[in-house]
């Protein structure tokens, strides 16, 4: 038995899943006092291979963010936090100074300078890739403490292309 | 008719050309660039040759090598790329291969942008205000037509197309950078940087007139098209229609039969022969104002092609062949309605960062009226070297309620599991008020993705799915497949700062 | 309009009307049987119950039991399962559930097939020629009637439809054997043991006409479709049409305006409400036959909705619910050709045996004016327990020579990896010059599966493909997947005896 | 260097494949005299999951028969047969008596009985599945030497039904 609770629209609700399927591709949930069944296809299948399942009598095509930031169903798109009860850790939320490429792709146009103080959200430089123009900005307020590229450089994905050391570090 | 066409294009496009050209028993050679081997318009040509060229789609030279190489009569350039080429389909003539297009001289007309403005005007039609165009020495000149017309205003490509070289700029101080990053990106797209600047209509509707015309001096047209809905601000560069639609629902019965009218005498200031859209934009106060002239197949063509059952490529092929007109403006029924919505592999959850990868599953809608015009398949790569359009869904409606709900029925059932699109985005557009009203501009922004309500059992029961989700989520896997390992990096476009 | 319609049916069927119901906002309650729980018609509906009762879709007592629990007000029979059961259809009206086709009464009428076709010649209308219905006892009775009648004949259900319960005799030897057969499938199928024998007309055309009637004495037609081609000879069980098209080709003008006629008449003989289809036998003469009404929406009803543009399934929600017919015989406009092609889980290459199982790949054509009817996707298991009808490609052109093209190039684009389908007869079949001329009639025969021509060289680059194909599968598997695992039992269908 | 006969519409070809390919998904090989290259997709693809080649410049969406005895292409189909000129011995024509349910389904009627003598070609039973009757037929001439199933009994894939023994063995 699994503890969680599952932030969806702003509400939160407290789920107990079994941890076994009571029947084949069927699960048994308590929520909020109510045991609801749910059939989930195929029961080899992996979470990321889920495509739908049926709760109760409603069926629902589900798009799964893989890291369950938010789902889509019915052209409706829900955020989404889950958390474990069982589990007293949060994960540390990483959010470092390194402005990596989020896409391969070309740099067009670099704005920043090494040692220059800049604004959370300022521009630092421009990824070209799938005929678009994409701006990269600082993560948080303080010094460019390395830019690596130039424009018309191509870079790899996650490639560290700038470093900026945020203000009291 | 033609013996081969070659197809210098690629992607849906390429694959829309190739779906006539076989209906007309015509063969087809595709061409492809490495990354894009696996794509439709290759596996379904009857030769494809690998264009290993610099500037790939966008060296004419090597392209008409290989269609004198292979026996190619004709060429068709989709649109982007050579579409609107004037050097280009000229050199086609010169070679004798048929460019499927305007002829070279109506193309050489309107390259030269301004003067094609010029010509509008002369014969009494009203365009937007414009300046002199503008090589990089200008900027002072700029400053003071900018001041004459009046803020805001666009700076735009000498060249044009495709809403790249195009910056929208809301005050004098904005100006010398978006002159400079015009310049740069016009550079680089069409190998010429002069610019010019136009007065902004705000709001305005962009509406567009399909027109055909002849050899022999035949020109009908098929009806409008409106595209007023765009992702972003205008100052945004990535500026795309997002949806489509026919008839334009901003026009009045009698705006509609003047606009008509218009298109088809600026088609004749240029002698225009072949497809094309003549475009405007209409103000509040519902005047038009000419802007340009489309020679080539728009994206958004297979709009007109359901109201009017008219195949726009055949007409395309059969004209560019010296064939006469196959239909008088009498036999042109225009009936329904028809809507269309651009899927694109861009990421709306992360600033509409493109999303390229692997295509786990494709699911595409289907039933009553509805169409698609896509190149992926189930288990195929969106290549990054591309623009990010990856489908088309079209569909018609005996009225536009009907093909509105259509619409956003067939959202509903596409599946596109793997990389990013814009289809969250789009199923959120078609419900929006503005849209479900026909009362949208270009003005009108899209709305924000968030939490959408929902009945609260349902919020329960996708709760539930949710813990089950992640309940699955933490048992080891068990399948064969690490699905994650084929999903390629466009996963990590998270990481972008924010 | 209806709050809640109950789809007691599966497949692309269900599916066809699930989308109409959601243009229309109207919930939609899916039933399925544990095999069935990946079909899009239970992922795409609103709500779904497992349908856990003996019998399955014919136990109409426990699908009005799930109604009534789960508040459907309405219910769509599709085609098929309880679609023709006036005793169904008549327990319906008792529990207050209204169900989406002719009224009770209308089905009462037609039920009984020898009465029927009684009436109607009672009316001065041409039928086949029929014998006595006949219960198990009355065997020597049916040799003397067979007698009267003359060889060949066919020996069907007095309940009839689907093809079921149909068997052709060419002469007396075979007919105690067609006798027991016919009346053993009667029995399972319909619950009851009496057929009758009809005349057979060979050659022939199959022609139906699509009518829609309201409760208020409108009655309008929607054109004709004619189903003629069929996989095997007249002697075979599985007599399934293959392709079907409109307008007929068989017809001249005179001809057609003819037949509209007579169906009306039919109609209005039996008070015909909602959607039906007269159907028809044509001789070499050009003389008509009544056959039967089918009082449903029938397989290839998609035919009609591309060449009049109008929804029929919406047509029959409406008329169910008493509106009255949304348009008059001269709104009707029949424009252009359509055609179908129907795809099933069958191996062409071993005598049609069924063939259920995993489809790993599924890849629709697009592109203009193509329709996809289909409950299959990429990853999905094709049931045993259901008919082998995947998959329906429906094509519409402005001529037929456009529309034969038009299909030919989709069949092309289609691809289904994982069972054997009909897809390679079917690609064989609009090329046989018969389809071609639209010269065919129920008594062409399908052309055989066989080596095709090709080109010289296309066949030397065939062999190297062959050459690599099989090298390649010499090595070691390499993928994680191994496909032959996932593929199913369908494999083994080559073990069948010859 | 693989040496293999391929009959396609009864013309054999003579085919020498490389065994490693010559570049990333491109393989060379020789048809009598003739240098082809092919390029396939993907170099992990197993043999099954491949659905297209390159041959020189003619693309193929090919559709391969499992067993290689047809493959289809461009709605077209064609009769295949592949020899290993390096391998001398054929595989054995397994032609066994027993009939076997070649699908899963139910059987409606049975023709024959234990002892019976039939031709080659004879109804032996009908096995209903999908909605369609699919008779099996006796696989040689011979005595019927088992009846394994009645009407109404469902049978599995495989499930020997009914043996017969031909004549002379």
């Amino acid at each position: 038995m699994t503890n969680l609770a599952v932030t969806l629209n702003e509400k939160t609700w407290y789920v107990n899943v079994d941890t076994a399927p009571v029947a084949e591709n069927t699960w048994t949930l308590q929520v909020e006092g109510e045991t609801l069944n749910v059939r989930v296809p195929f029961s080899n299948t992996t979470a990321e291979q889920i495509e739908w399942m049926i709760v109760n009598n409603h069926p629902f095509e589900i798009v799964f963010d893989p890291e369950l930031r938010w789902i889509q169903t019915r052209g409706r798109t829900h955020r989404v936090q889950v958390r474990d009860l069982d589990v007293t850790v949060a994960r540390p939320h990483s959010r470092d100074g390194r402005i990596k490429a989020p896409i391969p792709g070309q740099i067009t146009r670099v704005f920043v300078e090494a040692g220059q103080t800049i604004e959370a959200g300022a521009p630092i430089m421009i990824l070209e890739a799938m005929k678009m123009e994409n701006h990269l900005v600082a993560p948080v307020r303080g010094t460019v403490s390395s830019v690596n590229v130039a424009p018309g450089a191509r870079v790899n994905l996650n490639q560290v292309l700038a470093e900026v050391q945020a203000d009291g570090e | 008719m033609f013996k081969k066409i070659l197809i210098a294009n690629r992607g849906e496009i390429a694959l829309r050309v190739m779906r006539t050209c076989r209906e007309m028993n015509i063969p087809t050679l595709a061409l492809y660039e490495a990354s894009d081997q696996g794509s439709l318009h290759v596996r379904l040509a009857d030769e494809c040759v690998l264009l290993d060229a610099p500037g790939g789609f966008m060296n004419g030279g090597a392209i008409l090598d290989i269609a004198r190489a292979h026996g190619a009569d004709a060429l068709h350039p989709g649109y982007g790329f050579l579409a609107e080429h004037a050097e280009f389909c000229r050199a086609c003539e010169n070679a004798g291969i048929t460019f499927i297009g305007p002829p070279a001289r109506v193309m050489e007309q309107l390259q030269p942008k301004i003067d094609a403005l010029e010509r509008v005007r002369a014969a009494g039609i009203a365009t937007t205000t414009f300046s002199m165009p503008c090589a990089d020495s200008d900027a002072p000149l700029m400053t003071a037509e900018a001041n004459a017309l009046g803020y805001p205003l666009l700076v735009k490509s000498c060249r044009g197309g495709r809403g790249r070289g195009e910056f929208f700029v809301a005050s004098a101080s904005e100006l010398p950078d978006a002159l400079a990053r015009a310049q740069q990106e016009a550079h680089a797209v069409y190998g010429d940087r002069r610019v010019f600047l136009e007065k902004a209509i705000l709001p305005a509707h962009q509406i567009g007139v399909q027109i055909l015309g002849d050899a022999h001096g035949n020109l009908i047209h098929l009806g409008e098209r409106e595209g007023s809905l765009m992702p972003g601000t205008q100052r945004e560069a990535s500026n795309q229609k997002l949806i489509e639609e026919t008839p334009a629902p901003s026009l009045t019965p009698k705006q509609r039969a003047r606009l008509w009218e218009l298109a088809l005498e600026i088609a004749r200031v240029f002698g225009y022969v072949n497809a094309g859209t003549i475009e405007f934009l209409m103000d509040d106060a519902g005047n038009f104002y000419f802007t340009e002239v489309k020679a080539r197949i728009q994206i958004e063509h297979p709009l007109t092609e359901l109201v009017t059952r008219v195949d726009l490529v055949r007409a395309q092929i059969e004209l560019a062949a010296g064939a006469p007109l196959a239909l008088k403006q009498a036999d042109v029924r225009l009936d329904g309605y028809a809507m269309q919505c651009r899927i694109n592999a861009q990421d709306p959850w992360n600033q509409m960062l493109p999303s390229p990868g692997y295509l786990r599953r494709v699911r595409l809608p289907g039933g009553p009226e509805v169409r698609i015009d896509t190149y992926v398949y189930s288990g195929c790569q969106v290549p990054a070297e591309y623009d990010s359009l990856i489908a088309k869904l079209i569909v018609w409606g005996a009225d536009r309620a009907q093909c509105r709900q259509r619409l956003e029925r067939a959202l509903g059932e596409f599946k596109l599991i793997g990389t990013a699109t814009t289809l969250p985005l789009l199923q959120r557009l078609v419900r929006d008020a503005a849209f479900v009203d026909g009362t949208y501009h270009t003005q009108t922004r899209v709305p924000q993705l968030e939490m959408d309500a929902e009945a609260p059992q349902t919020v329960r029961d996708l709760a539930a799915a949710v813990a089950l989700y992640h309940e699955r989520a933490q048992q080891p896997l068990r399948a064969a497949i690490p699905t994650r390992m084929l999903s390629g990096w466009h996963r990590a476009s998270r990481t972008l700062p924010e």
